[in-house]
């Protein structure tokens, strides 16, 4: 076998030409995406800072910024918080199901079709949420209104198309759902089995099994995938353009149809007919929805830091 | 040294022939508690009842009449897990359902127009019926292709990054302005795309490039999500190895850990090309519409299918029913192209997921 | 509440391949049994098999009887939940949950049965079992620390801890060693030592000397040829096995010059 | 992929508008036609919105424009800037038809102030006495009426609350703009979004283009003393009725709408939809073409392909002679 | 091609923590060393200091030299990609790369590297390091398989293929046995020794017989406490160390009855 006996091949130069394009590739890449957000913020900034400036009486509404924004950031709260918290619980079974309840032969197969939920544009959710659900919502919701109506959500009066809140939060959940569930999917392949066998050993019945050493290992992954998941509800536009009837100020009620609207659809459908201000405006409301992700996703972070030596990333 | 003596409690159990025998329920059980409950629910929904209650009713059913009998005949740890597991499935049915409501509605709406005019001519010259989307498919393709051929390779660099360069602060922050991003709304990314264009080249600028840098920053930070989740998965001990062999890091990076992780990269690309192939918002204020094929996506307008779709949809013609056609089978053609993406992927993993049987 | 155990014509599958096959043995209480072989012949499928952990393998099932005390575990109304509840397992490589603390690691298994025990009373048992495994003094000052976070050594002892904190009557031990160093080593061989008076243990060791030095009878497992099943050659106590084995085969195995 | 007639020509290349999404369907027609006589021309309608519209001509983005509501006097300035002189004429007008969705009732005539009241949610049941006032008739029911309408801003609600605010005098408060200016009730994207809602819905009312109205009954609107269902001819009277505003140079044909008018056989509620372009282009060949494809949309055959494909009413033929000198105007440098 | 390797005065730290401390050695070229020592005294961490392996591991750093025929590894222009392409490594668990193929892992370190050579030699030196690492005849009707798809021996035995396939003056082995079952291990010692003529080979391991059995140098580590850095506490042939150690700690550690 042959070897370079010199000496000299133990002395070259520090860093390959190769190592340096290639890290100097990666790192821009890394900082690409640092510089395109910062534009985007700096894009929001500036469009939208004739609006902040500007006097109340001259914004749309004629109320100033802030309370033009108010009501879309209770909406687009309102409908994207609820929206997760039907979606992540329901994401998280669905990923327990597929990964440790359905038949091994069939497994990849169902995830599969929780898969193709995620692969229906947005547009079209808009148009089944409009054509389909919608209508299929008028009698449970009146069912809802005549029986829980003490309860501020369901107060009614109930919406004669279905075009409620209702069904802009079922649709929301239905199109997180698939994100949540891929991801939460893909940490619970991995447990390690030496956990799933430790807790078996224990005498843990399935579901003990499940709590015990599965979902607190996935814990951080479906914190993050819920954040993802909020993420594109906070900003989904056009389904919720097509789907929610907006003309209501702020109301907790989910079944009428006076609803707050969503910033994001807001800007959608208030765009094509804006000029001057009333586009500053809107980027306005584009800006406070920024600032939202950018605190979710701290205060998220926080959380999965605040138990990090317990993840089981080790 | 002392040994814990045997703490005596409630569900103890021993297996000695003196020791009570804690009995399972027969395998059939479930099942007759399920034939039960569906006769009851049918029967409700038969009796006038709407079917959604009904179905409600039978799960409902099922859960009390497993859970109790499994309570009394197997404990209550056993009951409680009989219970998650009708939870469990039933959550996965659930969600099955908008599934094929939104497939059943789609495919009958849509496939009115699967034919051969509607893959081969565009809208130019059409008033009312006919007409294809031809110019919106080519569209479609060429601005989501371009979109892939600028996110992939920046956000599979970012994840390599992220993984393999990063080390401190500048890591934390990336990573969390990556899931900053993920958060930006569509619509915002299409406005961004525009202002940044408008910038350079002049207001009123039209071109299927500025929806492929808008669909980019929405695709971006889904790649390098599941690029670097994927990364982190490839073992150590594989990156030691090429190490021990003397093999620069970049050559570790390109031959070792991404073909390693290949196979989910590609699912995570194509999530990603499934998120933004049905855009609409970014790319009406972008690439706009059109009714003729443009090939040239460095100017002007390009058609799309979700943004011709929606104005199918939104100013259909008189009367609206060849328009409204025409939309459904664009969102069908949508959903069929995404599939064959999805597949594409699987094969992908497939040739190249690490192989450890023989 | 040791218990003896009598396995009998035991076959072993994954699917349609036959693992281990025509195994029978009787294992008794307050004793240690240690099962050595050649990698490959069925040493830990067999182990498996004693508790029912081989069904979480897709496919895996036996034929054969497994009875603990007279009563056959495999028997169509038995739970395997409650089986594993007796028969405690401790594996090769170190498992203790992560997202647990040492305490919580230890109180894993009681907590499933017995949902209201008293806070003092549950200290009481988890110092006792971490004691057992000569585990208490290195961790008492962190035991709400990650479980994750502590030497291989000490998470191999903290899993033993884990195991007999629930009290089984039978304890099974997958090569428990051999990611171990020989300090780690000496630790638990001298805590299987102790525990024998009161448990029924079988252990897996790749360890000849180690099998010497800790059990009362071995078990020889090996493979008529490559592809063949596995298979129980020989089993007697361990002075005669090492001594004086009756085939030729286990005393080929045992004068290998091995480690 | 598909080839227009091989006619001769010697115009050649490509201009883009953008503007009212009302003309969406109008442009459709008129730029098959066009294209089809002038095979190698691509002309392209963006129709991002009336006031997206208007940015982008005065901006100088777009070579033509469409808007619903004719240039404010901001932009009336900039147009200037940018084009020697503009030219601003209707080329589209539409009804508004209100269209409802009552089970049993196929006809009903409302006054301007009863429609007032309904829009406005003072009236709310669908057997309300001025409701039934107006229909001796019909069998009113006891339901709760929702009022449907527009969730984006448009031209269409502009027009309609411009003819509230005319017609119904002190029954309707609000200022007339291109948002709803009243809520809580049930709003809808677009206006196949309020048709929809409306078709889905019980006891639902609401106001769309009328050519999208389809099978939903339409209201007979009150005028003086009748009540007049919408129709093309009735549509188009209006503006023969109508000033011209004044002081926009003699290019522009801005015109105030008689919303109030009583004349007999006039359909009040109607949408106005302006194209916009310059006199002078930089480029002489885009000159060339808008003022080709201009004179092609107010052409007798053009306006009555839009009427086709749209259900817009044509321009009267006064009306054309005014405007064409202006349209003869465009690119003429 | 054996080279010598001489050690002075080095310190290894993980950031602040100071894992070993002052080792000197010299390593004779063609001969066996072995590295000895209770877990966690810094066995794995000075190895791996030999081919600027520990450089992976954020903030790990070293002071002093290490020189290998004479030319000092952590000179200021030296390459540690060159400095590896003369000291090969084998892990403790096996890693062979799962995408590729048994012939492909074996050739992966003159492909990852982009060597010419032309295809007959290629398959003339996957044939020779296979031989040589006494694999060839179990996978030579299946080299185009993937790797991950043979015995945990194999893997260990193919990773050991290719790492001799590179031809390095040095090879380091971490611990190389302690998955194997006894057959395995026999075949990995054997393998040590028909290495030995050409190689300088330095191996760490738990198991003294192991150490006894292939080696002609032994050295012991230990810690002086615990919390304090691990020191090179005595270095000689290895006859010398079993027989007749130096130090009492050596000794301790040697005649404690561990496997
Ligand atoms: N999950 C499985 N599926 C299929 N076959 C398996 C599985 N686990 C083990 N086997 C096979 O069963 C046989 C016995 O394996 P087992 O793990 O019991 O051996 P062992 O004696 O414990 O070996 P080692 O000493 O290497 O741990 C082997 O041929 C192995 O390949
Ligand atoms: N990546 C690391 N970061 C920080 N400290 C480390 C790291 N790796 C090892 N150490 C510490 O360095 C010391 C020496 O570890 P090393 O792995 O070299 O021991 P070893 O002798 O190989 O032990 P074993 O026999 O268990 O493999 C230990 O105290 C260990 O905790
Ligand atoms: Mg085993
Ligand atoms: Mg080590
Ligand atoms: O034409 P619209 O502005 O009403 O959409």
């Amino acid at each position: 076998m042959p070897l370079s006996e010199t000496p000299s091949a133990v002395a070259r130069p520090r860093l390959r030409a190769g190592d340096r394009v290639f890290a100097g590739l990666s790192t821009g890449a890394g900082l690409l995406i640092l510089f395109v957000l910062a534009g985007v913020a700096a894009f929001l900034l500036v469009e939208a800072w004739p609006a902040l400036t500007a006097p109340p009486e001259e914004v749309p509404g004629g109320r100033g910024v802030a309370l033009y924004v108010w009501p879309l950031l209770f909406g687009t709260a309102l409908s994207a918080v609820f929206a997760l918290l039907i979606a992540a619980p329901l994401a998280v079974t669905i990923a327990l199901f597929v990964t440790y309840y359905a038949p091994r032969a069939l497994a990849q197969g169902l995830g599969y079709l929780i898969d193709l939920l995620a692969a229906v544009p947005s547009i079209i959710y808009g148009l089944w949420g409009f054509t389909v659900l919608a209508p299929a919502t008028v009698g449970p919701s009146g069912w809802l209104a005549d029986n829980l109506g003490f309860i501020p959500l369901f107060a009614g009066p109930v919406s004669a198309t279905g075009r409620t809140m209702l069904v802009a939060i079922l649709v929301l959940a239905v199109m997180i759902l698939p994100i949540i569930t891929a991801v939460v999917r893909e940490a619970f392949r991995q447990v390690p089995r030496l956990h799933e066998e430790a807790a078996r050993a224990l005498g843990a019945t399935q579901w003990e099994m499940l709590r015990m050493a599965v979902l607190p290992f996935g814990r951080s992954a479906i914190i993050g995938a819920s954040m993802l998941g909020l993420g594109r509800a906070l900003g989904e536009t056009m389904a919720v353009t097509i789907v929610l009837s907006v003309s209501g100020g702020v109301t907790v009620n989910l079944i009428s149809s006076g609803n707050p609207s969503t910033i994001a659809a807001d800007i959608a459908l208030q765009f094509p007919e804006s000029t001057g201000l009333a586009v500053n405006t809107l980027i306005a409301s584009g800006l406070v929805l920024f600032a939202v992700t950018f605190a979710v996703n701290m205060a998220a972070r926080t959380v999965i830091n605040r138990r990090s030596e317990f993840s089981g990333a080790n | 040294m002392s040994v814990p003596t045997r703490t005596e409690r409630e569900s103890d159990l021993t297996l000695t022939e003196a020791a009570p025998v804690r009995r399972t329920l027969p395998p059939w059980a479930p099942y007759a508690a399920l034939a039960v409950a569906i006769a009851v629910g049918g029967t409700v929904t038969l009796a006038g009842v709407s079917a959604g209650l009904g179905a409600v009713l039978t799960v409902v059913l099922y859960v009390a009449c497993v859970v109790t009998v499994s309570r009394l005949v197997e404990g209550p740890r056993k009951a409680k897990d009989r219970a998650v597991t009708t939870v469990v499935t039933s959550a996965f049915l659930l969600a099955l359902a908008p599934l094929i409501s939104v497939l059943a509605t789609v495919i009958s709406r849509g496939t009115a127009r699967m034919d051969v005019e509607f893959f081969t001519f565009s809208m130019r010259g059409v008033v009312g019926e006919g007409g294809g989307v031809y110019h919106a498919i080519t569209g479609t393709l060429m601005i989501t292709g371009l979109a892939t051929l600028i996110s992939v390779p920046v956000g599979m660099l970012c994840g390599v990054y992220l993984v393999e360069y990063a080390k401190g602060r500048l890591a934390t922050v990336i990573t969390f302005f990556v899931d900053v991003m993920t958060g930006i709304p569509s619509i915002v990314a299409g406005l961004f795309a525009y202002a940044l264009f408008a910038l350079i080249l002049g207001p009123g600028v039209r071109m299927g490039l500025m929806g492929a840098v808008a669909l980019s920053v929405l695709m971006i930070p889904v790649v390098v999500r599941s690029t670097e989740e994927m990364l982190k998965l490839v073992p150590n001990e594989l990156r030691e190895a090429a190490y021990a062999l003397a093999v620069p890091k970049w050559r570790m990076i390109l031959k070792v850990v991404i073909p390693t992780a290949l196979a989910g990269i590609a699912t995570g690309v194509t999530l990603a090309i499934a998120r933004v192939i049905g855009e609409t918002a970014p790319l009406l204020v972008t690439v706009g519409i059109t009714q003729s094929v443009n090939l040239n996506p460095f100017d002007g307008r390009m058609a799309t299918l979700p943004v011709s779709a929606y104005y199918q949809y939104v100013n259909p013609g008189v009367p609206p029913d060849p328009s409204l056609d025409r939309a459904w089978s664009a969102a069908l053609l949508l959903i069929i192209i995404v599939m064959a993406l999805n597949l594409v992927a699987r094969l992908i993993s497939h040739r190249f997921a690490p192989k450890s049987g023989g | 509440m040791a218990k003896h155990i009598q396995v009998k014509d035991l076959d072993i599958y994954y699917d349609e391949f036959l693992a281990v096959q025509g195994v029978s043995m009787t294992i008794e209480p307050r004793s240690v049994t240690a099962l050595i072989g050649p990698s490959g012949c069925g040493k830990s499928t067999f182990l498996r098999s004693l508790n029912r952990m081989h069904e979480l393998v897709p496919k895996a099932r036996v034929e054969g009887q497994v009875a603990i005390n007279g009563r056959d575990i495999y028997g169509s109304n038995v739970d395997p939940v409650d089986v594993r509840s007796e028969i405690g397992m401790v594996f090769q490589r170190p498992n203790p949950f992560p997202t647990m603390s040492i305490y919580e690691n230890v109180a894993a298994g009681i907590r499933l049965n017995n949902v209201r025990m008293k806070r003092s009373e549950l200290d009481d048992l988890v110092e006792r079992s971490l004691r057992s495994a000569n585990l208490w003094n290195e961790v008492k000052d962190r035991l709400h620390r990650p479980g994750g976070g502590i030497s291989g050594g000490q998470q191999q002892r903290l899993c033993i801890a884990r195991a007999i904190a629930v009290d089984p009557a039978v304890l099974l031990m997958d090569e428990p060693c051999s990611a171990l160093d020989p300090i780690s080593t000496q630790a638990i061989e001298d805590l299987i030592n102790d525990l024998k008076p009161d448990y029924t243990i079988v252990i897996v060791t790749h360890n000849m000397q180690q099998a010497a030095r800790v059990s009362d009878t071995t078990g020889f497992f090996n493979l008529a040829d490559v592809g063949q099943p596995g298979q129980l050659i020989e089993m007697d106590t361990t002075a005669k096995i090492f001594s004086a084995p009756r085939e030729q085969a286990t005393e080929d195995y045992i004068t290998g010059r091995f480690g | 992929a598909n080839e227009g007639s091989a006619e001769e020509s010697e115009l050649a290349g490509t201009i883009s508008g953008a503007g009212a999404s009302s003309q969406q369907a109008a442009q459709q027609a008129w730029t098959a036609g066009f294209q089809d006589q002038y095979p190698d021309v691509t002309v392209n309608y963006d129709p991002i919105g009336s006031g997206g519209g208007r940015e982008q001509f005065v901006s100088g983005g777009s070579d033509f424009g469409g808007t619903d509501a004719y240039l404010d006097d901001d932009e009336l300035a900039a147009a200037q800037d940018r084009c020697a002189d503009f030219i601003e004429v209707p080329l589209y007008i539409s009804p508004v038809a209100i269209v409802f969705n009552l089970d049993g009732v196929d006809e009903l005539n409302l006054s301007p102030r009863t429609i007032a009241g309904i829009f406005n949610q003072d009236i709310t049941e669908w057997d309300d006495p001025a409701i039934a006032e107006d229909n001796p008739d019909a069998e009113l029911p006891s339901l709760p009426i929702s009022p449907v309408n527009r969730s984006d801003e448009s031209g269409t609600t502009e027009n309609f609350l411009e003819y509230l605010t005319a017609a119904a005098g002190d029954a309707w408060p609000h200022e007339p703009s291109g948002d709803w200016p009243v809520g809580g009730g049930e709003a809808a994207q677009g206006t196949s979004g309020v048709v929809e809602a409306v078709r889905n819905g019980d006891g639902t009312i609401g106001y769309a283009d009328a050519s999208q109205a389809g099978d939903l009954s339409t209201v007979a609107v009150g005028v003086g003393d009748e009540f007049v269902n919408y129709s093309p001819e009735a549509a188009s009277t209006v503006l023969d009725v109508s000033e011209r505003v004044e002081g926009r140079g003699e290019n522009s044909f801005a015109y105030e709408l008689a919303r109030d008018t009583t004349e007999e056989g006039t359909y009040p509620i109607v949408l106005v939809s302006y194209g916009l372009a310059c006199t002078e282009y930089d480029d002489d060949q885009v000159g060339e073409l808008v003022r080709e494809y201009f004179t092609f949309m107010a052409s007798e055959e053009g306006q009555q392909q839009a009427a086709e494909n749209a259900g817009s009413a044509p321009i009267s033929d006064e009306l054309r002679e005014q405007i064409t000198p202006a349209i003869e105007a465009i690119g003429a440098t």
